[in-house]
Formats: structure tokens, C-alpha cells, sequence
């Protein structure tokens, strides 16, 4: 570890599992970006992937499989100083999780959205998980007879106001990207393609790193259409970058009479509003 | 007096029952006012009973004084409750032909009026004169309640209604002033604010989504977060994030979406995250009867989850201690760091009743705080292994200590664990909580003879209509008691135990088909009733039900009303 | 012998655990092996734990003959409890100085037989010299385990091994013939499939997994219909969608998983929709430990959901009891239209036994087929007012007449209904199944002395080291029983009674901290244990953690192995 | 009703609502397309309009609110011969069966989901729902301050072989549209503009009838990147129509091992191959 602040613990993970990168990025990203581990928020769901909060040195809030999201979210809904950063993997997030990633989408919470994406269900040793490759390309293990899930098209078509890929192995795209991410006002998705060193013997280190490439230098990332047409690029050539970026109202802006720029839990209803108020009934 | 209003869902007896009610309260009475409502927005049967009283009325009876029928099938449904010397108000239209009819040409006059829809309130207008209370009270109330542009029209109507008809009744002048009129799901709401409520979060569900309108009607007013989630899974991980993150959270539905938060209620029991869940319930299984009434979740609140922790279910009984209860509630998840559920029903929630103002002083007083105990370490430990069971809690970004919470097994530090060792640790110090919070139940309320030969034990909603039965067999000199529980698991059992020690038969009287109190009291204490009087049609056990199922145990006989 | 294996995860413990069990059962021998994982893929430290006689082994015990240790960890955590003649085999690399060492060159002799993941292999080689087994059969098996070009490296392996080593044990020569190896999984997977599975729906958990495995690996070859689902819910609402097209279906799960499928059963409950749901237990709430062992959803099995329906729940005992009560839950389920929960562990799940290969015929013939009552009408209908409470059954598409199933509380047609009257009828009609029922459930298996003055009470996977330890206690004139639950709810009580009425003490022996059994007995019969033993470490308990547990209530005392 | 066969009953639903409209039309088209009652299937979830299986002479499964997709594809999965067809809110479709909506897409069997659409919570009494207008279009009563769920546009991502919109009140292009989708070998979704008149007082039936228009003659149904655009027409003109239909391997078809055309319930396995099987153990 190069990195103080953030410093990372001894993991339960495998050597050689894609992970690694990531914890190891993200810790220097926060440092770089000067966060203090009390200001931030690491929250994840239950997996491989979503271990990550155990290894960083921040508050950390591991919840259920497939229900980061929505802890993550009320958590900024009531304390809007805090950083919050979910890590989790594509199983909870796009499988169990599916429903709430739609909605959340759709509230645009200023939250940050770090899927890694081993297109496999680590944990659970192995199955087919959303993004599984088609079992049309010739494969063996986990693969998908359902049409894969494309997570940035989907979160495009839910409303997604940032949307982005990168891929662990490169790591200076993966600080780039984790920076803008987290910078973005509102909901951003960053669809982290990361090896699994043991169950997925196809969509290996190697295999990301032939088919990988960045968008180009001139991309408009905020025009939508370019952006749906892009992300449904996903084959042989696998465009990592910043797919889409728009500010729109967040959660809280959207809401000025209720979220003022105070947390909610530093104010308190007084007993006196109160006793005003129940006078109405009589 | 009890009067019942009905008709078809769309013809506004909501609306009509609201306004008569704020009209009786500003009259001087006491007034206990119940709903029941089909699942459908047109047609079908709908109605409302109000009584009402210059004495204290809290339970709702069957007998009818006023039957108000807008159409044939509520003279149908309801006729043979009407008392011979009752009175049937309708349209002569209905043909009906009853010698307890007043006819009046409700709809003539409506649209005399400038509308149809105004019938409710000639019924108003004409009621008001038969039970000889001011007119002016009933204009008072129309101004407060309806928009500028309907008033007119409603205002003639009112009048029209006064004058259709002669003075009936002369009633014992109510003196009743100060008192609060809410319906069981406010008295909740309001009680969530006393009790220091940040957050709500809920996906609509019948009989809890009065829950969800009120608190989403004032977030702005009070401050609140409040989410309607995209499903019931999300309304709990929600309330729970945002209570890991310092505020008092609270999540509400009913049955079906309580199943699915069983899984977020285990989240909360390992992860000791303070939390409310309301289960407003209605008749299960599954969507069952969507907006009717029932008790029949006690069983599944006290085991709900995979795995042990200790909880909290507490049952709602009536108007005041839904505020009361629901205040405590929130404070006892927070001073425990645990999730307590919250039972009450639609026939609660829904139902209006007169009540003293709430004490919102006391009801925050109600739960002593806890002596913050941080264990012996000398870094922050989310949960030290304290003597109380009870660890330190630190909102995350309020200090510069880490905050870690976890829905695995976990260290003192919050850190994932496998060890047997510890696991062993963490259950028993997240068990021991149960000691101090057996110092903090609520023994049942006894209401009866000193020592009764019949005793009776009942939770929640249908206390007040026990009790009432009670006093009622105790002035024909039956030797009986009720013990009406709030807090049910932990069991509080010295009340029970006194009381049982004393009577000869002891009954369980629930709105389920299981006898689930019964059940609840064999486990907890070895105790078992004689025989049950259940009642599971989704409609509440009235005062009545309950004489009639003593009389049917031999007890009481035919009671006089 | 008791022989212990351990390493870190991916160091290929499971897979010289399989070869060595089907070697000793090649060989002839009883095995029971069990398995302790970590949850995580690589690092940490997993161990199999096999044992094996010349005569029935059911169950595990603590004290070890032979250790293999693969590292230092294994050696610190296991080598207290392997006995003082016992073996410590292991590399002389891990630098353990311990009387009880047979150093082998582990890691050269796999590198010179070409890979060093050969180690567990050569272990293989060096056991089969050690207990004087055949090398031959364990050549047979390596090559029916491994893919083709692994071959060769393994026998050199399997050789060096054995090379290297000198017979050290003469053991009883074993005669077992034509018995069947299963794990606790297999054996309920072959179960579902004797009861007549169609269909089976499941999202991966630990540890129901590998009943997922087993049936998506075998759906092309017994043309099943296996759906990974996109949640618990969906696999759930997917099996009650199959079971209403006619195909019988069950569910697997884990806790967690159990939870989210709740509202699903209540759905079974009110539709009358046959399922079979397995939660195969590990110690919870939420996360809790994922790849341990614990009975704590007992309770939460009994009374999941909201609202009130007639269900069963069957704990799972032992392999032949996997087999025949999967079977025999599946034809219940469809019997009577009603869910059943099957309960197993982590415990029962992964561990293998030896087991006489199960009848399938008598599976089939578990249950016997009702005599269809019609109900009265001329029409078909679906939820019919029986006698018996259960309504002819048919399957859309199958038959000119309709088939509607529906949550809302319904008519015998199967529509929506707000009627008391018929909502009262509908679950008197459902509750009524329970008489039936009642004559189905299998009493508890008893085992121990005719009169017992100690009554033991269990239930699920504990079944047979709760024997073990009776039997041992029983030989030294212990007078000691044990009744073993397997049906709990609804609870048989016949032989409860009996046994409750001779013993002067009854502990109930629980993998749980609350002591649920004790509980639901209490909650069903009123009779209450004395004390209980309980484990909730996530470890199950042993022979030996039965007879200490005893032996802290003065029973039994120092019991020689 | 004009219809014999699938005649419908006494419903609970509000005079005036479109929910009418669409079962009259369904009856019609089951009726012109020469269906048995019996070789039918209706399921629906819980809402006003997942009621509407509880009126037409035909099977019928009314299961829990969200989870009508998966009984409905099961129960296709276990007989293929039944025609399996979904009527259920938007709330049900989009909002609590979110996840299900995303997946069964995915899978691509044969079913047809006709989702009501009157953007709005109907049965529990007007609440938003994920397909009411946004809240910036100003109007009183239920709307949405999140991004409004955009069905067609969600399902093209998600990989629907099949998806249109249609309004209640055109009966015949309703008609029209519903044949095409029952026809169609594949997850077919339609959704149906459908006027509540208690709730939405925004979104009626003059609404509608204003906004709506047909899709182009010579619209090419085939082309993803034209559906995906003319999806995220949703304003002062809304078109109606085919979005997009094209063949792909159902669920059925991609396990031909497992699905031969008999029904999975006609088949058994016999106790010989399970005694063989068992022997393997040995
Ligand atoms: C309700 C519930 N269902 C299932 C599980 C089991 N489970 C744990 S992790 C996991 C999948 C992990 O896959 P993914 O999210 O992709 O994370 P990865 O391990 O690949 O990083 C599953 C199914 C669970 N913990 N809870
Ligand atoms: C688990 C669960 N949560 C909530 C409900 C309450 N509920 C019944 S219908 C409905 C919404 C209906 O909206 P929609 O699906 O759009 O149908 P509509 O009535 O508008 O046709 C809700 C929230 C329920 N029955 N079950
Ligand atoms: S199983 Fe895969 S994802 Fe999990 S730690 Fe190992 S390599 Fe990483
Ligand atoms: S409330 Fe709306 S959707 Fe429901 S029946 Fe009435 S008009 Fe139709
Ligand atoms: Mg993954
Ligand atoms: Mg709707």
C-alpha cells in the first residue's frame, strides 16, 4: 500500500483477484482527492465485491445482498455531508439488487456506484450472473442462455445522469473515472470490469485487457443517444470511459423547502411546532 | 347515540362521516367513529358508524340508533341492527318500507342545492336539527373543511337538510372541550413526531398508506425525509441506512409488505440498527381482505427472521396509546439499538376518536435514557462487549472515530468474523439487552373486579371493547377482568400471573382464527386458557360480540345495552 | 478412526476429501464425513472430518486418530484433539515439533509427481499404506474422479505416498456392500426427485447451493425445468406458478432467502398452491455466518407470513431421512395443497454418508393418495367446502373447466370475495385440513432406556450424535432416552407424553441459543424442559458436546469414547 | 359484451375507467383468434387492472402484487401449450415487479404482458406511480419528482423481442397491437395508455386521445436504434404502435434438450432411470 490515510487491510480475497486493484485505486483516489476517512461513507451489500468497506479505513456499512443501494441512499438523504460510495458486485447490484438500481437511478441521490463486474457470482462460487457473457460464444462455466444484462444501457434508459465503464486492470483510467464519479452531482454508475481469478476462466485479466479500449479523445459524453447507441458496444471491442455525463437536480435540490444545506439530523422538530400543530385537531 | 352512514365507495361517506364528526366534537361530545370500506374505489358497500356521547366513548357497539341509508343495500346490510325506537333516514326513492323511516327527498334537495354530490351534507343539515345541536357548529365545520368554490352550495344544503326535518331528540348537554378528533393512524403519526421521527419510509399498502399520506402531506412542514420507496425491501434498507446514519427511522405497511421486510428486520437485529416497523394489519393470508381488519400477525412479528435477537412487538390499543406507544417506540429502538414492532390494525387506523390532547412532555419522558456504557477499550468499538448488552453508538461523520456496521457475524470492531469465539460473545451480549428491557414493559391494563372468577386477557385493538363488556357484566354483578396487553413480546407476565392465580376460567378474546395470545402466554409461561372468543370475518369484535361470546361460555347472559 | 483434514481454501481439501470417502467405502468401510468452511474462496482454513468403522457411523465425534495438517494453522487449531497414540501427518517443512509427527516429504513428493497440488493425493497414498487399505481401489477411484490428463501426475502421486509411509493400523476388515455415499444434499435431490419434482427454482446461498447445482446439472437428463431465478421471490412466485400449472415444485434457500419468499407462502397458504420450500439453516440473522451450521429458524419456519394457514414443517434428520422426507413432502404438499417447509442445515447439507441405498418405492408409497372429495356442486370448483378441506384439484389446459387461483380471499370459484360469511367458511374450510393432517405426522424416533429417567428432546440433523451419546450413556447404566423430532410442526405429542410422563428430567438438545424446541413444545402441550443444551457457535454439536453438556447437569459424568 | 366465449362479468372497477375498454377489447381479439377458454391463461398481480383475469371466462391466477412475470412464465415453462397472458398496473409491472420485469425480458418466453397503464396507483388510491409525468409538467395530484419509468425504453435496453404502446381508448389499433403480441414467439410487452378517471386527473382520456398518434406506415419495427429513440418520445406527442418486434430463440427453444414440445407436465421420470442413477452413488 502506497497510500496512509486510506490504508487497506488484509483481505479475505483471492491473489490475483481483480479486487485488489480496485481497493488499492480507490484508497489512493480518496486520498488524492483529500477526503477524511469520517466524512465518507463506503457501503456494500453482501459478495465479494461488496467486502471492500472492510478493507478501507472509513465508515463502512455492509447491508444485505442486494440492498446497498438503498441504505446508501437514505444515509446521504439524511446526512448530505457525508461522501457516500457504494461498492458492491454485478450479482447484487443488477440481480437481487435490480429493482432498487432502476429506482435509484430514477431519484438521482448524489451517490457513487462502484459495480465490479467479474460477470460471475463470486461468493456463491461460480453461477451465471446477469452479465455473464452469452452462452453463444463458445465457453465453458457460468454463462448466460437469458440475454446479458448491459448495465449502462440500462441505467441510461432508467435516467442515469453519469454512466461509465473502466476496467481494474488499468488503473490510471480506473482513478480517472473513480474521480469523476465521485465529483458528479447526483447518481453515478461505474460499471467496473474486474477478473475473478477463480470462477471465470473466460473473461479473464487478459481477456479485458485485449478487448478494452478507451472512447475516443473527442467523445461527447452528454449526448444520450451517442451514449445508448455506444453502450450497447459490447463484444469484441469493449469501450471503457465515461459514457454519459449531465447535471440534472439532484434528490436534494429537487427538494429545497426539505434539504437546505443542514443535514436532517442536526435539526429536530420542537415539542413547541408540534403543540401548534395538534391544536388543529381539536 | 350510534349512527351509521352508508352507501356505495364514490358517495362520499368519508367525507360526510369527517364533517359530522368535527361537527359532534365542536357540539361538546365524545365521539368513537369506525369505518368499513370495500377494496374498490366506485360502487360495492361502504359505510361508517359514529357514537357519540357526553360521556367517554371508545369502543364501537352494534345497535343502532340512526340508520342513514343512501342506498337499498345499506338498509339491507343493516336494518336488523337499527333499534325498534331507531330511526332510518333515506329517500323516499329507496322504497323502503319501514315504520322506523324518515323519509326526506335527499336527492330533491342536493340538487336544489346545485349538486348531487351535497347529499351527505343534507343528511348533515338534518341531523343536526333531529339531535337538536346548533347549526351554526355544522357551518363552522363546512367552512374549515371544504374549498372556497363548494361552499355555497353546501352551505344551502346544510340549510335545506335543517329544515326538512322536526327536532327528534333531546340529548344530555355534552360539555367536552379541549379534546383532540384523530383517527387512529394520526394519533400514530403524531406520536412518531413526539417520539423524534427523521425519516419514513413506506410503498403504499392498505390499511397503512393513512401512514405514508400524512407524513408525506407535512415532510416539508416538519422537516422529515420522506421516501416512497419502489418496494417494500427498499422502505426498510432504506430506514435503516438512514438510522446507521443518526436518524430516527420508521418504516410502514401491512402484512404483505412486512413479509417482505423480514429479511431488513434481521439487518436491523444483527446490525443492532434502531428501527420502527408498523404492521397496520388486515386478514391475511396473502392479499387477503385488503382493507378489513384483523390480529392474526402476532405469531410472525414475534418470529420473523431467520436467526435470534432480541426485539420488541408492541400492539396498539386505542387512540392515545398510539401516540403514547408509538413515541416510546421509536426512543426504546433507540435506546436498545433494536427493532421494535409495532402492531396495529385498520380498524384502528382508521377509526376517529375523541381524546384528550396528547402530552407530548411526557410521552418523550416516557423512556429513561440509557448510562452509556463504551465497554472497556480505549478506540471506538461499535460494539463493545458491554455489561448492559448495549454498545456505544456514534453517528458516522460526527466523529472522528470509524463507524462500521455489518449483516455478518462481526467483531467488537464491526469487522466480519468467523470465529466461535466471538459469535458466542455477540449473541449473548446482543441477548442481554433483554434484561434491561424486562424493567421497561408495560404490564397489561386490568380493568374489572378485584378478583375475578372470569378473567379475560386481550392485546391491542380490541382492548377498549373488552373493557367496556367488562364494566357492563361487572353493573349485572359478574365477578370478571380483562387484562388488555400493549406490550406483548417480551411477554410482560406479573399482572398475568396475579390475576390468573385468582380466576376460575380464563379467556383469550382475539380478532384472529388461532387464538395467537393464547399461544404466545402457553409459550412465555406455561399458562393456558380455558377457551377463546375469536372472531376473523375482517370485521372488529364490538362490545356486543364479546357479550355474546361470554354468554355462549355461560357468562353474563343476555346484557341489556 | 476419526481422521481430520485441513488447509486453506484452495488448497483442494474437498477433493482429497471425496477421493478418500469413496476409497473407504470401496474399501468397505462406514464413512460419515463433514466439512467446515470458510466463507471465502482462497486463504483461511477449511477442514473434512471423516470418519469411518466396520460398523454404522452416524454421526461426528471430537477426538481425532489421525490429523492431516497442510499448515501450521490446521496443526494449532485441530492437535488438541487428537489423541495421545494419535497421528499427525504432515510436511516437516511446518516445523512442528510434536511426539505425535509422522513427517512426510509432502510438497516434494507431489512436485516430483509433477504438480504440488498432487499433495493432497500423495496424502491419499500415504493414509491407504497407513490403514492397510488396497492401493488399487484408490486407484479406481482417482480415475473415476479426474479429467483424463490429470491422471497420470495423481497415480505417481497416489504411489509416493504410499511409498512412503509404513503400515502402522490392522484394522477390523470391513464387509459393507452395495451401500451408497450421498451428502446430505444428494440424498434430499434424490428425495425430490422419488417424490416426483418438475419443477425447481433457486437463487444461489450458501448452503442450499448445491441442491441448485445438483438439479441444474441433471435437468437435461431428467428433463426437469431448473431455473436460476433473478431473487428469492421470483423463485418463490416462479414455483407457485408451476405448481398451478400441475408440475410439483419446490424451493431452496437459506435463511436470508427463506425471508424474502415469505409473502410467497402466504400466497400458498390462501391459493392452496402445493410447494415444497427448503431452508437449509445457518446461523443467522441477515448474514450471520454463511457457511456454518445452526437450527435457529425453527420457529420462524412455523409462523412465517402474515395471516393464519394450515402448513407443515419437516425437519430433516439424516441422509435416509433427506431421501424419504423430500419425497414424502412433496406428496404431502400436493395431498393436501398446502406448503411445506422442509428444514435442513450446513451441517446435514455438506456432510456424506454411507447409506443402504434408499427404496424409492416405498418413497412414492410414503403417502397415501386422498379420496378426491368434489364438494356438492355440478360445476367445477376450484376451492370447494369439503369435508376433508381440501378441493379437488385439477390443471388448467387438462380439463374444459377453469381453473382460478387467487391471494384475495375467495369464493369456491376462486374469485375475489368481501363476505364474512365465506371469508369465515374459506379458512375454517382451509383450517380444517389439519384433522387429516394430524393423522400423517410421524411421531419422534426414540432411542434409549424403556423408562428413562432422563428424557432427551431434539430435532433435525443433532438426531444422531443425540443417539450416539444416548447409546454410550445407556451401556454405562445411564437411564437415559432420547426423542428425536422430525415432524415439529404440527407437533405429534403422542409419544411426547408418554416418554414426558415417565423422565424426571427433559432437556432438549438444541444447534440454536434460545432454545426454540422448548419453546414450540411448551406453546403445543404445556409441558416445559427442565434445561436445555444448546450450541449456537455455528459449530454443530458432537457426541462429545452432548455427553459434556449432560454431564453439567450431573448426568452421565466422564463417559470413555 | 359483444363477445361470447370470453364473456366478461361484473366488475369492481369505476364507471368510466379504461380498464373496460381493454378487457372488451381482449375478449374480442381471444375470440376472433379462435382461442379455448381452457387453453388459456390470465394472470395477473394486484392492482385494478390485475383484476381484470377475474372477469373473462378463461384459467386465472391472481398472485401477489409485483410477482405476476413469475408465475406467469413458469407456468409456461412447465406447459407450453397454454397461452400465458399478463394484464397488471404499471405499479405492479414497473414499480414493486421491477426486478422481474428486467429478468423476464431477459429470458424471452413465450408470454404476452399487456401492463395498464394509467401512471398512476389506482386500487390504493393515487399514489405516483413510476410512470407518472414528472413533476416539472405542472399539475396537481400524483407526479413524479424521480425520472418517470420509461417501459418501452427499459425494455428495449433489458432485450425485448417484442415491445409497443397503445391507448385504451383506440379499440382498434388496442386490437390490433394486442393480436400482434399474442402472436408474437416471445416475451411480447404492450403498454397500454389506460385513463383513470378517479386518480389521475392529468393524464385522461381527452388527454390521451390529444397526444397520442400513430406510428409511421413505413416505420421499421426491426431496428433497435430507431425503437430505442422513438421510445423516448414521450411529451406533446406520444406515439403509439410497434416499437419493436424481431425473432429470437424463446426459453423453450434455446433448451431443446429439455423442452420437445410436450409439455413438461405430461412427462415423468420413471422410477427405473432414478434406481439407475442411484447406483452411481455406490
Ligand atoms: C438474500 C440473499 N440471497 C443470496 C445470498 C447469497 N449470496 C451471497 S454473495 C452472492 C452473489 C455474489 O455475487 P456478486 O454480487 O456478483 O459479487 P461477487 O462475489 O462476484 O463479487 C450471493 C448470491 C445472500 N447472501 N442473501
Ligand atoms: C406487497 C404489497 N405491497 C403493496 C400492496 C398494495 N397495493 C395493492 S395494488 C397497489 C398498486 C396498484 O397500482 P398499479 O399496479 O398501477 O395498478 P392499478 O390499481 O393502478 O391498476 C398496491 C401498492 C400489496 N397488495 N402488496
Ligand atoms: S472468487 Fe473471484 S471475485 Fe472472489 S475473491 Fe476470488 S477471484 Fe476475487
Ligand atoms: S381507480 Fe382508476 S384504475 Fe381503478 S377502477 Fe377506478 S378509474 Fe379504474
Ligand atoms: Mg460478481
Ligand atoms: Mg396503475
Amino acid at each position: 500500500m502506497t497510500n496512509k490515510t486510506f490504508h487497506t487491510t488484509e483481505t479475505a480475497w483471492c491473489p490475483g483477484c481483480g479486487n485488489y486493484d480496485i481497493v488499492n485505486t480507490l484508497a489512493g483516489v480518496l486520498d488524492d482527492m483529500r477526503f477524511k476517512p469520517s466524512e465518507l461513507l463506503l457501503v456494500g451489500g453482501i459478495g465479494q465485491a461488496a467486502k471492500l468497506n472492510q478493507y478501507v479505513n472509513a465508515n463502512g456499512f455492509s447491508g444485505l445482498h442486494g440492498r446497498a443501494l438503498p441504505a446508501a441512499v437514505a444515509a446521504k438523504m439524511v446526512n448530505e455531508s457525508l461522501t457516500v460510495i457504494v461498492n458492491t458486485g454485478d450479482g447484487d447490484s443488477y440481480g437481487e439488487g435490480g429493482n432498487h438500481f432502476l429506482h435509484n437511478i430514477r431519484r438521482n441521490v448524489d451517490i457513487t456506484h462502484f459495480a465490479h463486474d467479474n460477470q460471475i457470482y463470486g461468493l456463491t462460487k461460480g453461477q451465471t450472473s446477469p452479465t455473464s457473457d452469452s452462452c453463444s460464444v463458445d465457453r465453458t462455466g457460468a454463462c448466460n442462455l437469458s440475454k446479458p444484462f448491459q448495465p449502462l444501457l440500462i441505467a441510461l434508459a432508467a435516467g442515469a445522469t453519469f454512466a461509465a465503464r473502466t476496467f481494474s486492470g488499468n488503473r490510471e483510467h480506473m482513478a480517472k473515472v473513480m474521480k469523476a464519479a465521485i465529483r458528479h452531482k447526483g447518481y453515478a454508475l461505474v460499471d467496473i470490469l474486474q477478473p475473478c481469478v477463480s470462477f471465470n476462466k473466460v473473461n479473464t485479466f487478459g481477456y479485458y485487457k485485449e478487448h478494452t479500449y478507451e472512447l475516443e479523445g473527442d467523445y461527447d459524453a452528454t449526448d444520450l443517444e451517442t451514449a445508448l447507441l455506444r453502450s450497447m458496444e459490447y463484444g469484441p471491442k469493449i469501450p471503457i470511459g465515461i459514457f454519459y455525463q449531465v447535471e440534472k437536480p439532484t434528490y436534494h435540490q429537487q427538494r429545497p423547502a426539505i434539504y437546505d444545506g443542514t443535514p436532517m439530523i442536526d435539526k429536530q422538530l420542537s415539542q413547541d411546532t408540534l403543540q401548534t400543530f395538534l391544536n388543529k385537531f381539536a | 347515540m350510534n349512527i351509521c352512514i352508508g352507501g356505495a365507495a364514490g358517495d362520499g361517506i368519508e367525507t360526510m362521516a369527517g364533517i359530522l364528526e368535527k361537527t359532534l366534537q365542536r357540539s361538546g361530545y365524545y365521539v368513537y367513529s369506525m369505518r368499513d370500506f370495500m377494496s374498490r374505489i366506485r360502487g360495492g358497500h361502504n359505510f361508517a358508524q359514529i357514537r357519540f356521547d357526553s360521556e367517554p366513548v371508545k369502543a364501537h357497539i352494534d345497535a343502532l340508533d340512526i340508520l342513514i341509508a343512501y342506498d337499498n343495500r345499506t338498509y339491507d346490510e343493516h336494518q336488523k341492527r337499527l333499534k325498534p325506537d331507531g330511526l332510518l333516514l333515506c329517500d323516499p326513492q329507496l322504497g323502503v318500507s319501514d315504520s322506523r323511516t324518515l323519509p326526506i327527498k335527499l336527492k330533491t334537495l342536493a340538487k336544489e342545492s346545485g349538486s348531487a354530490r351535497t347529499i351527505g351534507v343534507v343528511c348533515i343539515g338534518a341531523l343536526v336539527k333531529l339531535l337538536g345541536l346548533d347549526l351554526r357548529t355544522a357551518e363552522t365545520v363546512l367552512r374549515e373543511t371544504l374549498p372556497e368554490k363548494l361552499l355555497d352550495m353546501n352551505l344551502t344544503a346544510v340549510q335545506k337538510g335543517f329544515d326538512s326535518v322536526e327536532q327528534k331528540q333531546t340529548l344530555a348537554s355534552p360539555n367536552v372541550k379541549g379534546q383532540l378528533l384523530l383517527t387512529g393512524a394520526e394519533a400514530m403519526s403524531l406520536g412518531a413526531l413526539a417520539g423524534g421521527l427523521r425519516f419514513y419510509s413506506a410503498y403504499p399498502m392498505s390499511p397503512s398508506t393513512s401512514l405514508l399520506n400524512f407524513f408525506a402531506a407535512h415532510a416539508e412542514e416538519f422537516g422529515l425525509t420522506v421516501e416512497q420507496a419502489e418496494d417494500e425491501i427498499a422502505a426498510i434498507n432504506m430506514a435503516l441506512g438512514a438510522s446507521y446514519a443518526g436518524a430516527k427511522a420508521m418504516v410502514g405497511t401491512s402484512g404483505g409488505g412486512f413479509s417482505l421486510m423480514v429479511e431488513g428486520l434481521g439487518l436491523a437485529g444483527i446490525a443492532e440498527l434502531p428501527v420502527v416497523i408498523v404492521d397496520v394489519q388486515r386478514p391475511g393470508p396473502a392479499t387477503g381482505l385488503p382493507t378489513r381488519t384483523e390480529q392474526s400477525d402476532l405469531l410472525f412479528a414475534c418470529f420473523a427472521s431467520q436467526g435470534e435477537f432480541p426485539r420488541m412487538v408492541i400492539t396498539v390499543r386505542d387512540h392515545p396509546d398510539a401516540f403514547y406507544q408509538t413515541a416510546r417506540a421509536l426512543q426504546l429502538a433507540q435506546k436498545y439499538q433494536i427493532p421494535v414492532l409495532l402492531l396495529s390494525d385498520q380498524y384502528l387506523a382508521d377509526s376517529a376518536a375523541i381524546v384528550a390532547p396528547p402530552d407530548i412532555g411526557k410521552a418523550v419522558q416516557s423512556v429513561s435514557p440509557l448510562k452509556q456504557d463504551e465497554g472497556g477499550a480505549e478506540a471506538y468499538l461499535r460494539y463493545a462487549f458491554t455489561d448492559s448488552g448495549v454498545s456505544p453508538m456514534r453517528v458516522p461523520g460526527k466523529t472522528d472515530a470509524l463507524v462500521r456496521s455489518d449483516s455478518d457475524e462481526h467483531t467488537e470492531e464491526g469487522t466480519i468474523t468467523e470465529s466461535a469465539e466471538v459469535r458466542v460473545q455477540m449473541v449473548d451480549k446482543r441477548a442481554r439487552k433483554l434484561e434491561l428491557l424486562a424493567g421497561e414493559l408495560l404490564e397489561p391494563a386490568y380493568t374489572g373486579a378485584e378478583d375475578p372468577d372470569v378473567l379475560l386477557v386481550g392485546f391491542g385493538t380490541t382492548t377498549n371493547a373488552v373493557a367496556e363488556a367488562v364494566i357492563r357484566l361487572n353493573k349485572h354483578g359478574v365477578s370478571i377482568g380483562a387484562l388488555a396487553f400493549g406490550d406483548v413480546y417480551p411477554l410482560p407476565t406479573k399482572e398475568l400471573r396475579n390475576y390468573w392465580g385468582k380466576a376460575k376460567a380464563v379467556y383469550s378474546v382475539e380478532q384472529n382464527a388461532t387464538a395467537q395470545l393464547n399461544k404466545l402466554i402457553r409459550m412465555e409461561t406455561n399458562l393456558s386458557c380455558t377457551d377463546s372468543i375469536l372472531k376473523y370475518d375482517g370485521r372488529q369484535l364490538s362490545v356486543d360480540d364479546i357479550l355474546h361470546g361470554l354468554a355462549a361460555f355461560g357468562i353474563g347472559g343476555e346484557v341489556p345495552a
